[in-house]
């Protein structure tokens, strides 16, 4: 058996690698919010300009974990994906060839990655590898988190009616990660522009963050995007 | 008084001009059935007041006529019920802070059959004697079965107005806000402070409750700056709607100012504009404030005088008639008396002569008055009688009178002889009464103050700021002036504007002020008879509380004035005794002969004004009360027909009737289909947490009871946790993914507080010990496959894991793909049959989940819920933590000796709890199996057992069901229960006395009732 | 409804982001098998529970889920300092208490 | 009634004397909320004692028995709590007769609702476990809640739909002033000291055993035996005699809405949503809101714990939605580790202990005061209070009712 510190359950089975057999053999990724059927809501309420919402594509989540050895983790992303590990409450973006790499600042000894679905385990090996026998944790959590987008020009005004947190923009800048209450459930939120915002939402509560979203955006109407 | 034809436009009481009303728009309402006028700008109190409407309501207890009396949120009796229909009814709206809109419809809350003609009215008369305080303690409690007898008579009577028996067809929200000042109160003072901090630079909220910014202003016509007061409001109001760092709130009350400076904002978004919101809108909204810093600008509640029958309608505070006269152009009357304590009494006789009516005469009760006012006066020609007071109004149903006599410096008592003068109206001022409400809600005093006879704000544990009125200032320019530094000083304590605020000094605007005169502290009005014999002298309208009763109760001993209170309810209303409150107090005081100081006030609590449920509740109602978490396979178990049962948050598939099927039906079909063949449960909700690190090991083995040295990668194992009580708090399965990598089970219920527990110790404890936790109960969906085809089953969807039984083993996990998603398959059990249980990251749950069923049909592979999953599980006699445990049983009691391991070098949480002296004792509950005698009866789960059941109660009972099913696998009904010594008394009965009088017998049994040997899970 | 200075986010956040975990600096006996019942009790149970300053272990569970201690006034609910597991209050109660 | 009506309501006479303490007496007790009041009583009337004190910081009933939601039940779920619970609740029902003063004891029913199968299991064993113990009980399911409760949302469509409830038919409120006044006014003409505006700063201790007690007003009253019955504030009294209790203070809270005409008839608790609510005679809605999770003594709660409440309110009562919310407050509520409460002996001699009922000890008051004065006129407890010694958080013989009763109001 083997010892190493891996979580090895993609080691011979990435998504990429497809087995054989009959006609299920292609997985159908469903997204948290697959239930919701996007495309009918979009039709029925793409109403208004005052804010838009966007489910995204279930996207690779790594959580990633140091403590007495973060310079070593820092090293190991930097060294694998150009990414410099982000300091409190802050986050970093790397664009790559298409691909879109953040990392978000979750606690001191804890940060979440996100990447390409594809290549979650990928990357997850490369930084193991290159932080080598320190004591750092990687967990791929990608089917724990859906991830939305709002934006629009009351955006603002739908997180003040969602989260305790100061969301004024000089407060709540462009670039922070915040974790806090959104109303009973629990969110990461980014801010990406003025009036530009993503939640990432764990998966099972998506349903609630989503109507929660809808039932407060709706005085300012509401279009949905799919992407 | 007036004729009142339906639909015709009377208004007998609206001046010819003038007020803050639009005369072109017309607004049609109705009141008690009857259709009246009024305009648009006007409240329902001033509406009403200018159709000649004096009577709206009737008193609680001794049932008598009441006019309104203020023109604010302090209104005691203006208390309407409002809505055209069923489902928009609101109870008790004060008519003074409605605004009017076309269409309203309204009924005043008391008196039957009408408020004119009042059939309580009589019992009142007849009762009201026998009514002091305290009355209800003193009667009605013989014979002892009467009282509640009695006490369906006095409900009969009780309450305001009605709740609506429908749904409310209107939302509500909130929003969270931070700003650097919250300013509270739009008047002058208020005004002045958000534009000197907003001109810091600081992020204000300035909020009034009023329909329109200027406070006293708003009637109280000054020029400032050489313009008119509300020309000057309308430039201020304009400077802060420019500036974005400012949101200025109108019709909105802050309800409640909460520790470290977290306010509400009641925001009543649409009451002004008709029953129901607008589409699209919702009715009210609250604001959640978190502010750096407060100023309370929230200005003064006139005190009228109590006097003899004060409360006839046409009684009224001063500024309330100068409020309808110059905001709405509604005379409240036409001839009347003034009766003041102090100068500010005199403007609402200024006002009422100035358009032109009688005023009969100011009584002024200080002897030698000597403001500008006084002079003001005899320069109008008005009549001012000084050193007296009206001790006495006198009318039917409305004052036709009032009762002048001379009194003493002091006001203590009467001097000279009664004269009458004709009059509708009686105004009076006896001062003003700060309001400190917002001040004391988090727990500070306000503190007396002599130059104004009130109480002002007392520090504040945050050091709000109070500015204007509210803190003593008694001329304009002084709220100015107080209003800018206020502002200026809140800006400056703001840590984000430290350094920066930019005093961009504001002047204090010009303002000619008065001289004033000296005021006097007058409460009661003597009366030449005792007050117990004098006519009601009322303090609190609302409840009916008298000059007599304060006296008569603190006679009783009832000295504290929060026993007051309570014994006469003097507070307790709707008003929370916004003009009461204060008279009451010096009337205690002197009863006891002490100060007002020394006496202090009762506790002012949120809300200021009362706020509705609704609003309150906000969005988190219906589908929004609670998330509802849901596997990534919940659609299909939708689709299926299933029954869900509510599990935390979590909605889990229960069971999947068929059409036609009982519960019973399809839980034997699931039960029997699973153990021949097999069947398939969603187990997505178990929490999940990723352990990793060099001592994840070590740390399993101190918070799990049982040893976790050995257990080697691929392979899993049964933990059991305990609280360091020794009590079962959590068990699941633990895999070792890698040597230094776990993964843990733990219940449904338990995942979020398992994970703290991990953190706590972790974090406080062990900090040393090199482990990280992470939950990923979201990241897999689980879905365990469960009876003897459920290999072959598998194998049909997954290739890459080597199935054999030998090669993958009774607890051994593997990590392969399974309908080509990434999988980890746990061969694990809690049925008892062989099982896996497949995870795959969740955006694959569903696909997984419908290629099994696309396979499964040769096995007829059966979906079953939690249900299925209990009686199975309790077949091989798996227990449920949380159902077969209650917090009380250790791992022992729980029959699980074997999950405990004692030679563990670490003490590991639980151990140390379950060698306390009480765990050890012999004859403790222990969980045991039952048959019952009768193989066709279920025991009700919670059935209480005794040993002898001819035992007249109280009965000694040794235990109960935790857990009871029909099995159709054993084919008789199988129990589970925690009873006294049960592991020793293996083959006993214990009786089960119903509730239907029947007893049920059971014998005592282990609970392996299916595959004792463990043969089909190994197999 | 209290705002919390989390010493980890280096930001106050609202009271709903965190969940108070009662008395700090509760130390675990160190040889729970060889104490008493009652040493064992007193620390599974008995509390100081002041008036007044008290020190007190909250965890910021919506956001960092980090547990760290406060020192607070129990009656003005002031909160004097917040500090991290393992470091010292500056705060002395003795010198603040009330009476 | 009449007589007085005729002389003006001028005549009445004091409820209680305010007496100057003396210098020593057999019995003090600490505390004069409902819970001491009853002691005392109970000290003069059952024992005979004629030198009783009781000594109150503030006004009577301004702690607890002030402040809280008045439900009256028995319906515990293990045999010591139930005894003790159903012991008060048989004084209650002769209460005012007793005290020859009306505590409008109504005894129109509570009904503790359950929401999921845990709950209605839960609910099954403690109304199984009632019934043999002689406590009146019964189970429903959702129809019948609905006939009793025509305006509780019975559907099946609420996030957490009723699925029945215990329902105790004896069960129900009293008014809580009035029980402090009554018991008040009992003691006084028994004979009963009772000092308000008295704090106790300290117990005085010699060799081991306490001999009286420091007031801030009065300075030291001695006494052969004190009981505290101080509620929330127990924690603070008992460091001042040296040592730690099984007690945590913590905020509870509760509100009232405005008066509106009868819409409920009876008391209606829900553990798994989290609100009660009954309808005052004066017919405001009484709401009881949860505990903070935290020690707290000024007497208010957080905003959050509010607003919870509301929201269960209004699944369970969506007709309410426009009725308003007047007032809510907060109490100072002394919880233990098992909520069932201590009346126990303590390691200081003659120093006895009446506390930690948290946040359901007002339905108690009788049958605490009754218990414990045997406790302190004997010294040693009876078959009653035996099993709420101090010491069971030593041993382990604890009496969880967190699991079983739900919300223990
Ligand atoms: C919001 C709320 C709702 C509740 N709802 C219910 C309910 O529905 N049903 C129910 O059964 N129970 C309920 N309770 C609990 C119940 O109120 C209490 O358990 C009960 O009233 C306690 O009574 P007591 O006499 O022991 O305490 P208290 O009434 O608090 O009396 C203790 C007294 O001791 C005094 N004191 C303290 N320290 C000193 C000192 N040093 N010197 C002198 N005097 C001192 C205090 O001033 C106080 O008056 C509720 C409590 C609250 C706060
Ligand atoms: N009549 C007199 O004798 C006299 C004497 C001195 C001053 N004044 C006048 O009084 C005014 C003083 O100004 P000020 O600003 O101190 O008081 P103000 O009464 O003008 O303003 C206070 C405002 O606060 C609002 N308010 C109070 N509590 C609130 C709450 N909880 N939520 C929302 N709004 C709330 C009130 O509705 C009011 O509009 C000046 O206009 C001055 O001319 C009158
Ligand atoms: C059962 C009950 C009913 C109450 N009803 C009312 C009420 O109708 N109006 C009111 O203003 N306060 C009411 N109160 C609250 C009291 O005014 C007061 O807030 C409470 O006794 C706590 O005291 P404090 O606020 O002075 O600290 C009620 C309190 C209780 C316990
Ligand atoms: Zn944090």
């Amino acid at each position: 058996m083997d010892t190493v510190n891996v979580s090895n359950q993609y080691a011979t089975n990435s998504v990429t690698e497809r087995a054989e057999f009959g006609d299920s053999n292609t997985p159908v990724i469903a997204s948290a919010l697959e239930h919701a059927n996007m495309k009918s809501l979009a039709v029925k309420t793409a109403t208004g300009l005052g804010v838009t919402l966007v489910e995204l594509p279930v996207t690779g989540m790594l959580v990633l974990r140091a403590r007495d050895d973060k310079p070593a983790l820092a090293a190991a992303l930097k060294s694998s994906l150009q990414l410099d590990l982000p300091n409190v409450l802050a986050s970093n973006v790397v664009v790559d060839n298409g691909k879109s790499y953040c990392a978000r600042w979750i606690a001191p000894d804890e940060w979440l990655l996100s990447c390409p679905l594809q290549d979650a385990f990928e990357i997850e090996q490369n930084i193991r590898t290159a932080a080598g026998a320190s004591s750092i944790a990687i967990v791929n959590v990608s089917g724990g988190f859906t991830t939305i987008m709002l934006s629009g020009n009351n955006a603002n005004d739908v997180l003040k009616k969602s989260v305790t947190y100061d969301v004024h923009p000089s407060h709540f800048t462009v670039g922070k990660v915040v974790n806090t209450v959104f109303s009973k459930a629990q969110v990461t939120m980014r801010c990406l522009d003025t009036n530009h915002y993503e939640f990432i939402v764990r998966r099972s509560f998506a349903d609630y963050v989503w109507l929660w979203l809808q039932v407060a955006s709706a005085e300012y109407g509401i279009s949905i995007e799919i992407e | 008084m007036v004729n009142f034809v339906k639909g015709r436009f009377v208004q007998n009481y609206r001046l010819p001009s003038g007020g803050r009303i639009n005369r072109n728009k017309v607004l049609t309402f109705r009141y008690n059935n009857r259709y009246y006028k009024g305009y648009e700008g006007d409240t329902l109190a001033s509406a009403l007041l200018a159709n000649g409407v004096d009577i709206v309501g009737r008193s609680f207890k001794y049932s008598r006529a009441r006019g309104i009396m203020c023109a604010g949120v302090e209104e005691p009796n203006a208390i309407m019920q409002v809505g055209a229909t069923e489902a928009t009814q609101i109870p008790n709206v004060r008519a003074t802070e409605q605004s009017l809109y076309d269409g309203l419809v309204c009924s005043s809350v008391k008196g039957f059959p009408s408020v004119r003609f009042d059939f309580m009215s009589l019992v009142g008369r007849v009762a009201g004697g026998a009514m002091g305080p305290g009355f209800y303690y003193k009667t009605f409690m013989f014979p002892a079965f009467m009282w509640e007898t009695y006490e369906k008579f006095i409900r009969k009577a009780a309450g305001l107005g009605r709740s609506s028996r429908e749904r409310d067809p209107d939302t509500y929200d909130h929003m969270h806000q931070h700003v650097d000042v919250m300013v509270v109160g739009g008047g002058a003072s208020g005004l002045m402070a958000a534009l000197s901090a907003a001109r810091a630079g600081a992020r204000v909220i300035i909020a009034d409750e009023q329909s329109e910014m200027g406070g006293a202003l708003l009637h109280h016509y000054k020029e400032i700056d050489n313009m008119p007061a509300l020309d000057w409001v309308q430039q201020v109001c304009d400077e802060l709607d420019a500036n974005e760092n400012v949101q200025r709130f109108t019709r909105s009350v802050v309800t409640g100012l909460h520790d470290h400076n977290f306010l509400t904002i009641n925001e009543r978004r649409t009451h002004h504009l008709g029953d129901a919101a607008p589409q699209g809108m919702t009715r009210e909204r609250i604001h959640k404030v978190r502010a750096s810093s407060v100023v309370l600008a929230t200005g003064a509640h006139e005190r009228p005088l109590v006097f003899g029958n004060n409360d006839l309608p046409g009684c009224m505070q001063c500024s309330a008639v100068s409020q309808y006269i110059r905001r709405y152009a509604v005379m409240p009357g036409t001839s009347l008396v003034v009766m003041t304590a102090n100068d500010s009494g005199y403007q609402c006789a200024f006002d009422w002569f100035d358009v032109g009516r009688e005023v009969v005469a100011i009584v002024d009760t200080r002897a030698n008055p000597d403001g500008d006012v006084f002079v003001q006066a005899k320069e109008r020609g008005i009549e001012v009688i000084t050193g007296s007071a009206v001790i006495e109004a006198r009318g039917g149903e409305r004052v036709r009178k009032a009762v002048v006599a001379a009194i003493n410096d002091k006001g203590t008592f009467v001097t000279g002889e009664p004269t009458e003068l004709l009059c509708d109206t009686i105004a009076s001022s006896g001062g003003w009464s700060p309001a400190v409400h917002l001040s004391c809600h988090t727990g500070s005093r306000p503190v007396w103050n002599d130059d104004i006879f009130g109480f002002v704000p007392g520090e504040t544990p945050e050091n709000n700021i109070a500015a204007g009125r509210v803190s003593g200032a008694q001329t304009l320019s002084d709220c100015l002036r107080e209003g800018i530094k206020a502002g200026a000083d809140a800006a400056a304590s703001c840590a984000t504007l430290h350094g920066q605020a930019s005093s961009d000094s504001l002047s204090t605007p010009k303002v000619v002020d008065v001289k004033q005169g000296a005021a006097m502290a007058m409460y009661l009005v003597p009366h030449t008879k005792t007050p117990t014999r004098a006519p009601k002298q009322f303090v609190d309208m609302q409840n009916d509380v008298t000059a007599a009763a304060l006296q008569v109760s603190t006679r009783e001993g009832f000295e504290s004035i929060e026993h007051v209170k309570r014994y006469t309810a003097m507070g307790f209303g709707t008003d929370q005794g916004k003009t009461g409150n204060v008279n009451g107090m010096a009337i205690v005081a002197k009863t006891l002969g002490q100060t007002i100081a020394q006496t202090g006030t009762t506790v002012f609590r949120p809300n200021y004004t009362p706020v509705t449920f609704g609003a309150v509740a906000g969005s988190n109602k219906g589908a929004l009360f609670d998330p509802k978490r849901f596997t990534p396979m919940h659609k299909w178990h939708v689709e299926h027909g299933a029954k869900f049962e509510n599990v935390g948050q979590w909605k889990r598939a229960w069971y999947f009737p068929r059409e036609g099927e009982r519960m019973q039906d399809t839980l034997n079909r699931e039960c029997v289909a699973t153990r021949a063949s097999v069947g398939i449960l969603d187990a997505s909700t178990l929490g999940k947490i990723d352990i990793q690190g060099k001592d994840a090991r070590e740390f399993l083995g101190r918070v799990y009871t049982n040893a976790w040295a050995k257990l080697e990668p691929g392979r899993c194992r049964y933990g059991l946790m305990c609280g360091e009580d020794g009590m079962v708090m959590d068990d699941g399965v633990t895999s070792c993914l890698a040597e230094n990598h776990f993964l843990m089970t733990t219940t449904t219920g338990g995942a979020a507080s398992v994970l703290s527990w991990l953190e706590l110790y972790h974090q406080t404890e062990w900090p040393e010990m090199d482990v990280y936790f992470n939950s990923v109960t979201d990241h897999w969906a689980t879905m365990t496959i469960s009876g003897p085809n459920s290999r072959a089953l598998l194998a049909k969807v997954c290739s890459d894991i080597d199935l054999d039984k030998d090669a993958f083993k009774f607890m051994d996990w593997r990590a392969g793909t399974v309908a080509g998603a990434p999988a980890r398959v746990y061969r694990i059990s809690f049925t008892g049959e062989l099982s896996y249980e497949i995870n795959v990251p969740a955006h694959y749950g569903l696909h997984v989940w419908e290629a099994l069923f696309e396979h499964g049909r040769e096995f007829d592979l059966t979906p079953y819920g939690t249900e299925s999953m209990h009686v199975l599980r309790a077949e091989k006699g798996f227990v449920i933590v949380g159902q077969d445990t209650d917090g009380s049983i250790t791992p022992i009691d729980m029959d699980h000796a074997w999950a405990v391991a004692n030679n563990k070098p670490f003490s590991y949480i639980g151990k140390r709890g379950m060698a306390r002296e009480d765990c050890l004792r012999p004859n403790r509950k222990q969980l045991v199996g039952l048959e019952t005698v009768d193989p066709n009866t279920v025991l009700p789960e919670g059935a209480q057992a005794v040993r002898n059941p001819a035992q007249s109660i109280p009965m000694t009972m040794v235990g109960h069901v935790t857990s009871s099913y029909y099995s159709a696998n054993v084919g008789r009904s199988i129990a589970m229960a925690v009873i006294r010594d049960g592991l020793n008394r293996m083959g006993e009965s214990v009786f089960f006395p119903l509730a239907d009088g029947s007893v049920v017998e059971a014998k005592i049994c282990n609970t392996n009732w299916v595959d004792p040997d463990g043969a089909r899970h190994k197999s | 409804m209290f705002v919390i200075y989390c010493p980890y986010c280096e930001e106050h956040r609202e009271e709903e982001e965190f969940h108070a975990s009662g008395q700090a600096h509760l130390a675990r006996p160190l040889d729970p098998d060889n104490c008493t019942d009652k040493e064992w009790g007193d620390f599974l149970y008995f509390r100081k529970n002041p008036r007044g300053l008290h020190q007190e272990l909250w965890q910021h569970t919506a956001g960092c889920r980090k547990f760290f201690n406060i020192t607070r006034d129990t009656v003005s609910y002031k909160i004097l300092e917040t500090y991290k597991v393992g470091e010292s209050p500056k705060v002395n109660l003795e010198d603040a208490s009330h009476g | 009634m009449i007589k007085n009506a005729l002389q003006h309501q001028e005549n009445w006479q004091r409820m209680w004397r305010n007496p100057k303490p003396k210098a020593h007496y057999d019995f003090i007790v600490v505390g004069g909320g409902g819970h001491g009041l009853a002691t005392a009583y109970y000290l003069a009337k059952v024992h005979n004692q004629s030198s009783v004190a009781v000594i109150e910081k503030g006004w009577l009933g301004g702690g607890n028995t002030g402040r809280n939601t008045t439900i009256v039940r028995s319906n515990y779920l293990w045999d010591e709590a139930a005894h003790l619970y159903e012991h008060a609740m048989k004084l209650w029902e002769g209460l005012s007769q007793d005290l020859n003063y009306n505590v409008m004891f109504s005894q129109r029913g509570v009904m503790n609702l359950g929401h999921n199968l845990q709950d209605m299991r839960d609910i099954e064993r403690r109304v199984n476990a009632n019934r043999l113990n002689g406590i009146d009980g019964e189970v429903l399911d959702a129809q019948q809640c609905k006939e009793i409760v025509p305006i509780m949302d019975c559907s099946g469509s609420t996030r957490y739909p009723v699925l029945g409830a215990s329902w105790q038919p004896r069960a129900g409120v009293a008014r809580h002033d009035a029980v402090a006044w009554g018991y008040a006014r009992g003691a006084d003409q028994l004979g009963v000291d009772i000092i308000q505006q008295c704090e106790v700063t300290d117990i005085l201790i010699e060799d081991g055993a306490a001999v009286g007690v420091d007031t801030r007003q009065h300075g030291q009253i001695k006494a052969g035996r004190i009981g505290c019955v101080a509620a929330g504030n127990s924690g603070v009294l008992a460091g001042m005699a040296g040592f730690e209790l099984p007690i945590e203070s913590h905020p509870l809270q509760a509100f009232v809405s405005e008066p509106i005409k009868p819409i409920l008839d009876t008391v209606v608790m829900s553990n798994a949503v989290h609100g009660y609510m009954s309808q005052s005679d004066k017919g405001d809605l009484v709401i009881g809101a949860g505990i903070d999770g935290y020690v707290g003594y000024g007497q208010r709660g957080s905003y959050p714990v509010i607003e919870h409440t509301v929201h269960a309110i209004m699944e369970l009562f969506p007709i309410v939605s426009r009725v308003r919310m007047n007032r809510q407050w907060g109490g100072i509520v002394d919880t233990t580790p098992d909520a069932c409460p201590i009346l126990s002996a303590t390691p200081v001699e003659n120093l006895f202990f009446n506390c930690g009922w948290g946040t359901g000890g007002f339905k108690a008051t009788p049958g605490s005061g009754h218990v414990f004065a045997d406790l302190l006129a004997k010294g040693k407890p009876n078959k009653l209070a035996e099993a709420f010694t101090m010491f069971r958080f030593y041993d382990g013989a604890l009496i969880d009712e967190h699991g079983a009763a739900g919300v223990a109001h």
